[in-house]
């Protein structure tokens, strides 16, 4: 029904297989809230490996918030399997925790200390590290993110994109080896969009840091993913596969309240008038390629 | 909000007092308090007051907040005086000295953010009145602005119009309500903020250093004498009387030259 | 509620003192006592208490210039002993905005403390007494007798402290406009020092206090306030019942709307 | 320097005139915020005629969201002249607030009741409509927005999307000749997106309601738009014109930090590539038609 980019994990079994170090896995986890409403995050099993960027998709109410939750040791699984490095985090999230770094949907609420510099240095002072090395991480974390201007401002005075540029600094001082992002890009305007994606992919790519994040913005996700979930809603999985794998499927899309990128739409409606039209290209470069290559390509005949 | 307006002077300015070191502020404080309220003569205390205020001008604060804020209780001294004092010498003792111990804290608030100042009653409180002194801090900008924006939906949406005080009470009320709701479902999320992030108690903040050593020697000092002066007038009481002009007519003259100071350098 | 607008330098030291020693021993015991309680959830809900104490504080219900202070709200979220602590703060943050002196910070802790340990205790009797489904009733019924009976423990702070008690806010009245027109305000400030005259502070003869005075002006103007009060206390916590019901009935540090996770217990 | 798609209105005197009544004019307002920000809403001057719908773009911070809070009469320009339904809103806001419609961006701090019916029930209570035509008047909002079934559900247990619907029908109840969106679609799935675009639409067109918008969501803007504004930030108002005429302006835009939709971004480089490309279409369905044109032009030759 939807293509699988590596055949289904089964156990721990392939967790030492390198290259391939299965980071975060979620299999068949209900979930049922106090007021009655169930998310049931089954259908294909969610997987990341290690230093892979995934992106969840889903409509409103689907359940990524929940998934990233149960990722984050936040709720426990009534059924169903979640494992993060290999062990459950809702049960034993502090030998874990180190490795993980969260921004969360609101970034105002996650901002705690009164100034940027402590929130920054808060992880690594509970962790106990000692002062002076908590100084040489926070200063190279608002390094990272070019922000060691903000040090000593306070978070409250703080405009929407600077506090979720603290906020990802605070995330990342501890280096970890997993960053978890629920809808970074919220309320940013393109450009600052766009530098994060930036700044997120550099990440990845540097530190083989893995990235699991929910998002709204369809069309971040080509720039972004190396693979994509697309939950239902009640949370079913029912697409995984590469961005261009995923949108392919326009009628599963469909079914999720998800409109295709704006480009895989444009090109899908091509084809449907012109059978000869190139195959959907996600980004405006190789979209501008192939449409170039199929004007010459019509030209020369 | 006033705590909004202190804040933003309190992280933002950059005058020599609010580069001093916190502790120095919170000692020049304790002592300054110590020497008005046991002070007896009212031209002490005035000098004391004058002496604040110049204090207040030379740091560039908003006057209209600092003076405000002190005049507060000074009204609450006021009554009590015109009801309970003997003669109108003692009525003024009062009033000046509530007036002085008031500017001495609101001076202190403008020179230096919260945290700055809960961080050292941290080390002498329960670890759990420390930490949620800190959070408090943060919550109150948060709820702050979450109530702002609730009562700006409230009377876009024609709420709270005039003449009709049941239901702008009723408005205010659901106002309040909400409010609650939100701070209940916030201190939820904080708690898996706090878990995320590894808090296991002991919130810290990082001391703030004295920029300038020998400015907080300075005012060290000049708190200590100023308490000093305080303790010799009280013990040496009526010998001393006759000069007492002494200390004001210097205070006075130092809260010229600030002003004049201030006004030429602006 | 029962804040004492003393300024520095007013009452005795002996009050003073053993306002703080008061304070001190409770704020310690409190910290104690809510040492079950899992830290990381008990942090978060008093400092966000705290500030809704403040804010609340901090505006007023349009018409009349009364405002709120919810004390009896944090009281039932926070039960007595987070209820001490959170009294502490937001008496510590408000006198250093110079509402009421840095000396009777003691004092002025002991006093909400108490409002909110008796909030609590009283809303929860009321509960078990009327039901959860007149939760206002109970919420009204506990607001009011709460502050007859921290207005009495006043009453006895200012018979403590003799003739030199002076102005509180009565609980009625928004403290900024407590003016010498103000018949309220002035009324209460002035009664309580003066002997036969007419409670008008500009005609006020020096005179020790008459706590017999003092208290029947507050215990005749004060229900005027306590019932201002108690309406606002209903409709907040009415209309948290209906939203939250576990968080009103069992108090926010028992309610979780969901399990915490894995590593509970970190003390 | 840019397109203007009509006269600069000048006073009152085409209020009148029937078709073109200028319902909100923002002329060179300035702002200057406690902690010294500034916004000069200056450059050209705004204006919404009825029955338009006009969106305002620029980057985080530019102040949008001021010069809102302008048009509802929330803050008191310091300089500069605001004019919405002839008046000042800043001091005559209760001659016109019947009129307005209004959700902010954070909808969540808009929720005042504990359940939906009263909460859209709010407004008519206050103006002191009997019960009884509250009861139909609510009726009449939660029906035109699909959301009768939630009248007595909580408002905070409500999932982002349906927390929106709500404010929204709050907003429309007391049937408004003007609506002011705070960034309406932050959150919102592109499913949720697109119905609540038409909904827009459609109530615009029954109604001649008057939209104003602000929205970081670009893509949107096309589909939704009579007209756009463009600010720079400090608030300088750098471009306005129909959604086509302004996309075009790729440079004063990039300046603006707006990357241009992707479909505009598409056409322009497909130009830089081959100069017989077709003119920038905005919409998917004109992109494919213009697309298609340009191959079969090819072929033919
Ligand atoms: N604390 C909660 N209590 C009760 N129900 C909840 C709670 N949190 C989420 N839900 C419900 O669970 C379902 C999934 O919610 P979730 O927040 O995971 O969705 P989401 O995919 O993140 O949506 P969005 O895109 O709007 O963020 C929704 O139906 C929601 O109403
Ligand atoms: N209440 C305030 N106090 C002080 N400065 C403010 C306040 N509100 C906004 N500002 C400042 O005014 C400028 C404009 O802000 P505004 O909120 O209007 O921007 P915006 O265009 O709506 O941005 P966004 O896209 O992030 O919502 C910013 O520099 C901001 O920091
Ligand atoms: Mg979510
Ligand atoms: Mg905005």
């Amino acid at each position: 029904m939807s293509p699988t980019p590596e055949s289904p994990a089964t156990g721990h079994d392939h967790a030492h297989t390198p290259g391939c170090e299965t980071i975060v896995r979620v299999s068949c986890v209900k979930h049922a809230y106090e007021d009655g409403a169930h998310v049931d995050l089954c259908g294909l099993e969610f997987t990341a490996d290690r230093g892979s960027r995934v992106a969840i998709l889903g409509p409103n109410g689907a359940g990524k918030t929940t998934m990233l939750f149960h990722i984050l040791g936040v709720l426990r699984p009534q059924e169903g399997v979640v494992e993060v490095f290999g062990v459950d985090p809702s049960r034993r999230w502090p030998e874990i925790r180190r490795k993980i770094g969260v921004v969360l949907q609101n970034v105002d609420e996650q901002l705690i200390a009164p100034t940027v510099f402590d929130d920054v240095a808060f992880s690594p002072r509970q962790y106990g590290v000692p002062e002076n090395d908590v100084r040489d991480m926070v200063e190279t974390a608002l390094e990272l993110l070019g922000i060691r201007e903000l040090a000593h401002r306070v978070p409250h005075n703080l405009s929407g994109g600077e506090k979720r540029k603290v906020a990802l600094a605070g995330a990342l001082v501890m280096r970890p080896e997993l960053l978890v992002l629920d809808e970074p890009f919220e309320g940013l305007d393109p450009t600052s969009r766009a530098s994060l994606i930036a700044l997120l992919a550099r990440l990845a790519d540097e530190r083989r840091l893995t990235i699991v994040m929910s998002t709204h913005d369809i069309d971040t996700v080509p720039d972004f993913a190396d693979y994509a979930y697309v939950l239902r809603q009640g949370g079913h999985i029912v697409l995984k596969g590469t961005p261009a794998e995923v949108f392919a499927h326009v009628d599963v899309m469909a079914r999720s309240n998800i409109r295709p990128p704006l480009l895989a739409e444009l090109f899908t409606e091509l084809r449907a008038q012109d059978p000869t039209a190139p195959a959907p290209a996600l980004t405006v470069p190789d979209a501008v390629a192939a449409l170039d290559a199929w004007k010459r390509g019509a030209e020369a005949k | 909000m006033d705590v909004r307006a202190i804040d933003l002077s309190a992280t933002s300015g950059r005058s020599r007092l609010h580069g001093s070191a916190p502790v120095t502020k919170l000692i020049a404080f304790g002592l300054v308090l110590a020497g008005v309220v046991v002070q007896q003569n009212v031209l002490i205390v005035t000098a004391a007051a004058l002496l604040l205020a110049a204090l207040a001008i030379g740091s560039r604060l908003p006057l209209r907040q600092v003076f405000g804020l002190a005049a507060y209780p000074g009204v609450f001294a006021v009554v009590f005086a015109l009801a309970a004092a003997p003669d109108v010498l003692t009525g003024a003792l009062f009033v000046m000295r509530a007036m002085s111990a008031a500017l001495a804290a609101i001076v202190l608030v403008f020179v230096t953010p919260y945290p700055q100042l809960f961080a050292p009653l941290q080390s002498v409180l329960p670890e759990i009145v420390g930490d949620a002194m800190l959070m408090t801090y943060r919550s109150l900008f948060l709820l702050g602005e979450k109530f702002e924006h609730l009562r700006l939906a409230i009377r876009l949406r024609s709420g709270l119009s005039h003449g009709q005080p049941v239901l702008a009470a009723q408005a205010s009320a659901a106002a309040m309500g909400s409010l609650v709701l939100y701070a209940l479902d916030l201190s939820q999320r904080e708690y898996d903020v706090l878990r995320l992030r590894g808090y296991e108690g002991g919130l810290r903040v990082s001391r703030q250093r004295a920029a300038n050593p020998a400015f907080d020697a300075s005012l060290l000092l000049a708190a200590f004498a100023l308490f000093a002066i305080a303790a010799v007038y009280r013990l040496a009481g009526p010998a001393l009387t006759p000069y007492s002009w002494l200390p004001a007519a210097v205070a006075l003259l130092v809260l010229a030259i600030t002003s004049l100071w201030r006004l030429v350098s602006r | 509620m029962s804040h004492i607008h003393i300024p520095d330098g007013v009452l005795p030291l002996w009050l003073v003192a053993a306002g703080w020693a008061g304070a001190l021993i409770l704020l310690w015991y409190a910290a104690r006592r809510s040492r079950a309680a899992e830290v990381r959830r008990k942090v978060p809900l008093l400092g966000v208490v705290a500030a809704l104490v403040l804010v609340s504080m901090s505006t007023e219900i349009v018409p009349i210039a009364y405002h709120v202070n919810l004390t009896v709200v944090a009281g039932v979220l926070l039960g007595p002993w987070l209820g001490a602590i959170a009294a502490f703060i937001v008496v510590l943050i408000l006198a250093l905005l110079g509402h009421g002196g840095v000396t009777v910070i003691g004092l002025n802790t002991l006093m909400i403390a108490a409002e909110m340990a008796l909030g609590w205790g009283l809303f929860r009797l009321f509960v078990r007494l009327l039901g959860t489904a007149r939760v206002r009733w109970a919420a009204a019924v506990s607001t009011v007798l709460t502050l007859a009976v921290t207005t009495t423990l006043l009453v006895g702070i200012v018979a403590l402290g003799g003739g030199a008690a002076t102005g509180r806010e009565t609980g009625a009245l928004d403290p900024n406009s407590l003016t010498f027109a103000n018949p309220f305000g002035g009324g209460v400030v002035a009664v309580n020092t003066l002997r036969g005259e007419a409670p008008s502070p500009a005609t006020a003869a020096p005179a020790p206090l008459s706590v017999g005075r003092f208290a029947a002006v507050v215990y005749t103007l004060g229900p005027i306030g306590w019932v201002l009060e108690a309406l606002v206390t209903a409709a907040v916590l009415g209309y948290a019942a209906r939203v939250r019901p576990q968080l009103v009935f069992g108090g926010a540090l028992s309610a979780l709307s969901r399990r915490p996770a894995g590593d509970e217990g970190v003390e």
